[in-house]
């Protein structure tokens, strides 16, 4: 189980001034989430978080025509992120790249475990991720969005996967990195989680954490998964009523 | 993409249309409702958010210096390109552009050439060896019909919003002043108006429940003072010289209804 | 309907000299079509036109193998437009590039309205044009040869559909721009289209035209046209008699 | 690459699990029986081969002289890539990388980089203009399971055994001394350690049959110190935050173990 | 690529030439109807089209300046290509170039370099910098067979019908005059003789029908003076020496048959 | 049929000395081969011949999923020739290039005339050849592993193929070029052949040779296939015994 009463445990009441934007180490970007916003998509959903700005179209379930992916006992639920060519300083070529393919895995893998799969044989869920504009946290925001949209769809669902990095930034263990603190930081760990459970399902880490700051980096991670889950609901809510 | 009409639909359009009516109740020379927003991507020196009724799109523009072509050594370099996102349609593939968007890109492109919307001379730093390239970027995020004209509005649009750094050269170098910024070089609104042949009748902006079952598309691509700078006629069934020039009429209304947005 | 008494409105008397090539403003360059000229494809044609030489076959109708594209109450035309590498100045990287792309699904539309689809269903006709030497107006020759070739190929038909290009050039409103004409010109207008009829199939239009010229060339065209298809007859009654 | 497993076999490895037994015999954490080889291709400036069990691969490490990235131009160029070979399994397909292939190759790269194995900044020749690019290709010649422990361990083989030649800079040029070999600039030995959840418990080095009916899949990279330089969750169905945790805490002997065969 | 050949063709064939006949007639060692004709193509630098029988291609031979390669500083480059057109057949596909083309346009490029058709040294302008480059298209238009032999004629055709411009140097820099049009610089006329071997019969020149049927297929490469510069034996079933040596034997003077078309 | 006992004619005992490597023109490199290397594979074999590592893996008979390749009467066998990016002195780019489409394909029809291919309608047998090391004679080497890997997967076969090269170098024809040897040498010659009836399979020339030389090249080709035949059938027998 995971306890969420993290906060008070890490504060110190000292770091929150040491961020370039001068947020508390255990505070989100600004965040903003909207469900149903295309129209010819299953589900859709809007996020922008700091400067990230990320849609996300659902489609399905479906018929799979492609045979040798089809699963005889349930859905398979493929996803694809991408990057708008003008959502980073240089341009990007269109298309898949190394590290777009990896990310559509790993997303994939995060949602995964929420979805009834099982509900819908031989069928696919589609989940389309666009990147129209970067800024540290894209993957995350990604997963966060896709499950508004999944949700939108009207997907059976276990729980509302949630997304939030947390890091490691001027030797100070923060939440939800932002593109220059991720740049210059020591470390980033993006993970993925069912809010109900507390259980992961995307964990990644690249950069320099003893045990001890990687502990206080997932649980940090955790609570601002905690934090934008309540965004999520609210975007559903708006769209849905209660 | 291949997609299957059911021959009821079909009927009850061409049905509509022959009694003067359109299923959303436009007129024939009617848009949807047009909504067009400027500078919406912060890291594109340029970009515009267009939707025409359900039809959404975004063009970022980004720049940079390469060399010219070796053919047109004094101008800058435009490249138009699209994509037709699998999140805007069903049966939309991921993967690289097929023909209807790379017809959307190019028809769009000549546009914007020939309607001499930037002026792309203006865009050379040092003659055959460094000029400002200009890529734009059509990304369709929600398909109802009727690219071709949101897709030339929102690219002038975010030509009209992009902004360069003042470039000076110092001994064959050029340097950037990135605290001085300018907007291109700019000459003319040109903008496209597209209309579905159905039976006998021309209808403006097809939604894309009437694209599917017209007979033909015709394209037609203005400035402000009416003359013509590129057309394309689409679809598997023919159209007359004279729909053709009642189209070029209707046209230079609707483009300059159209070109309101850009003020 | 389609006037073609144009040039008598047209013709001034003073225009003709102004051409690089010392053509009329409505004068074709030297054009010679051969209809069946290839042994493995079920129908061929060979035309030159000024400069340009242009091969197409036609096979079919004949099984379509790609679900997906298959109609299931009539055939499907596919048209495929290749320039040979040492067709131009700077040779070309074989394959399709985007315009190519562009031209093969425009002369598809182009040929469509012409051909009895509807007796050939799950199946496909297909086109294959190949520009061996390109000098201005290949679109156009090629909708032009694939025509004959069609007809070569017993493809019933309702009419063989001719293209042919008006332009401006010099501030004249001419018919059929050679290359040097193009590149320099104020205009390009290239049109095909069904000679009983006079219905357009085909009609792209880049440059600067008024309403007016535009009229005027595309009435030129036109007039292009229904001289270049006296020619497909000529070359299709060669190969088989009257 | 669907296989489907018997659902025996499932229930069986699990039932196994359940029992504190592995398949093979080994404690949960336990590696199957390593060899390292390195130098074994001459054609390649560095090279190694590792079996794991009975997966097999083959890292080979080619050095050349480039620009260094435009972002990063006091630094050398490390590419990692991987080539999952059809010979290595009857479902590997030929073909570019698929998405088990390009993660391999990332999460390896990701571990070497972020654990500072090779000091990158000492491979810089020139700065902007020439720097020391290491292509290291991961070759799987037999998948039996756990391919990523076995691609970091032979990726940092391959580096330690990685000559180049001197290189010394005389008006802007660059003269290679193919006489005076080099080893690369060596930090640190950052290894992986893999485990795979089955049902409640997690076990080291997953052989094939493991990884085929594994719920999750976890890899730790670790430096000597102790200190975590990378980690990759994989799998469709989630891990608790206390798993990770004694991943972690088991990684430390364990990858300290694999790190004995570097010597 | 699959082409189904009814047993009764086969059997027909077969027994043919059993009894020593050719359904066309031919003797064994007998070429179809040879026609070639050069400079057919106005923008190519050099071209030829030949036909042999039905089969019927174009070679376009494009030149333009480069940098040689770097293990061949004083060099030119030649590059042959071919392409098996989707109008040649009605099982050839579009796409990038299957099995038997590269197989075609390797074995031309071999007999071609190593028949030193071409001087290549002659074609370097500035050594290590500036060289002339060939590009060779082979372009088939209709195939009845034997595209080997009428590709290597018609390659050394439009390389002997290529001409470039006098280029000179001056400060380092290439100056070409126009006006002053030569031919390459031309060693030998290299030409290749293909044999399909059809029970125990060797025949020249295969149509289609006997490709379709044929056990295997030996191509010979032969200078002027009978000496071998290329082989390549092709096809599914085993060839004896005895029969490789006839081959070699016959070739010496249809080769030479086959020269006589480039006077 | 071939005479093997070409050696007394040839040699002049002058020649020996002539080669870079010190070799005899009828000695091979040093080879060794070993079958059943490889644990997924249905059989494999690995070989090293002077500098050369070659490494081949056999799966099938099995399933061919590409129907249009599929053959009613017999199995297809199919070759994929591939060079490791680490295995030349430049490093070589991932995947096909020209050179080993041709040599996959030459390959192909190398191994095919030995399989009794008619016991298995409508299967696959998929070769893979990885070149881990090259030094000349790569193709060579890969057919010669292919069959012993063929023999250890249990395939049932007419013969064990078996290939070799000869050449031209310093003026002197010569067994097994060396890639010294083949870069600066006049001419190579590589075959491939069935011991038992002295069949050839894959035979390729290129460089400059007499008729007389030929001759003499491919009766060495020939030689050197006998006796590398041996050191194959030496690596069945030490898998599986007599």
């Amino acid at each position: 189980m995971i306890k969420i009463t993290v906060e008070s445990d890490l504060s110190t009441g000292t770091e929150t001034s040491a961020r370039a934007d001068g947020r508390a180490f255990n505070e989100l970007r600004p965040l903003k989430i909207s469900a149903g916003v295309l129209e010819r998509a299953d589900g859709s959903a809007y996020l922008e978080m700091g400067g990230n700005k990320v849609l996300v179209a659902v489609y399905g379930p479906r018929e799979l025509h492609i045979r040798h992916m089809m699963q005889p006992d349930k859905a398979v639920l493929r996803c694809r992120y991408n990057m708008a060519p003008f959502s980073v300083d240089d341009r990007k070529r269109p298309g898949p790249d190394r590290r777009s393919v990896e990310i559509s895995k790993i997303t994939s893998e995060a949602l995964t475990p929420a979805v009834f799969l099982e509900k819908f044989p031989r069928s696919t869920i589609d989940v389309f991720i666009e990147v129209l504009e970067a800024e540290g946290g894209t993957r995350c925001a990604g997963i966060t969005a896709a499950s508004v949209a999944l949700a939108d769809a009207g997907i059976p669902m276990r729980d509302i996967v949630v997304a939030c990095a947390a890091g490691k930034s001027n030797g100070q263990v923060v939440m939800d990195l932002s593109e220059a603190e991720d740049k210059e930081g020591e470390a980033d760990l993006p993970i993925a989680m069912m809010p109900r459970t507390g259980e992961i399902t995307l964990l990644q880490m690249d950069g320099h954490l003893t045990g001890e700051e990687f502990e206080r980096a997932i649980d940090l991670a955790v609570e601002g998964c905690m934090k934008i889950s309540e965004e999520q609901k609210k975007a559903i809510k708006e769209r849905y009523g209660d | 993409m291949v997609s299957i009409i059911p021959e009821i639909t079909r009927e009850s359009v061409v049905y509509l249309i022959k009694e003067g009516k359109r299923a959303d109740g436009r007129a024939f020379d009617e848009y949807r409702e047009v909504s067009l927003e400027t500078g919406v991507i912060n890291k594109a020196e340029g970009s515009a958010k267009v939707k025409l009724g359900n039809t959404q799109l975004v063009v970022g523009a980004k720049t940079q210096i390469a060399e010219p072509f070796s053919d047109t050594p004094k101008m800058g370099v435009l490249m138009t390109n699209s994509e037709l996102l699998p999140m805007a349609a069903p049966n939309f593939e991921p993967g690289p552009p097929d023909e209807n968007s790379v017809e959307l890109s190019r028809v769009t492109d000549r546009c914007i050439r020939e309607g001499k919307v930037v002026d792309l001379e203006k865009l050379c730093i040092i003659e055959g060896k460094k000029v400002w390239m200009i890529f734009l970027d059509i990304h369709v995020l929600d398909y109802d019909g009727n690219l071709q004209d949101a897709a030339v509005l929102g690219a002038v649009a975010a030509l009209m919003n992009t902004k360069v750094p003042t470039a000076t050269v110092e001994n064959d170098e050029v340097i950037l002043d990135h605290e001085k910024m300018i907007p291109l070089p700019f000459n003319e609104k040109a903008l496209m108006c597209t209309f579905a042949k159905i039976g006998d009748e021309l209808v403006l902006d097809p939604s894309l429940e009437e694209e599917e079952i017209m007979d033909a598309r015709i394209s037609i691509g203005m400035r402000a003072d009416g003359s013509i700078c590129a057309m394309q006629k689409g679809g598997k069934k023919p159209i007359t010289r004279d729909e053709i020039l009642k189209a070029v009429n209707i046209a230079k209304n609707k483009t300059e209804e159209l070109r309101k947005y850009l003020e």
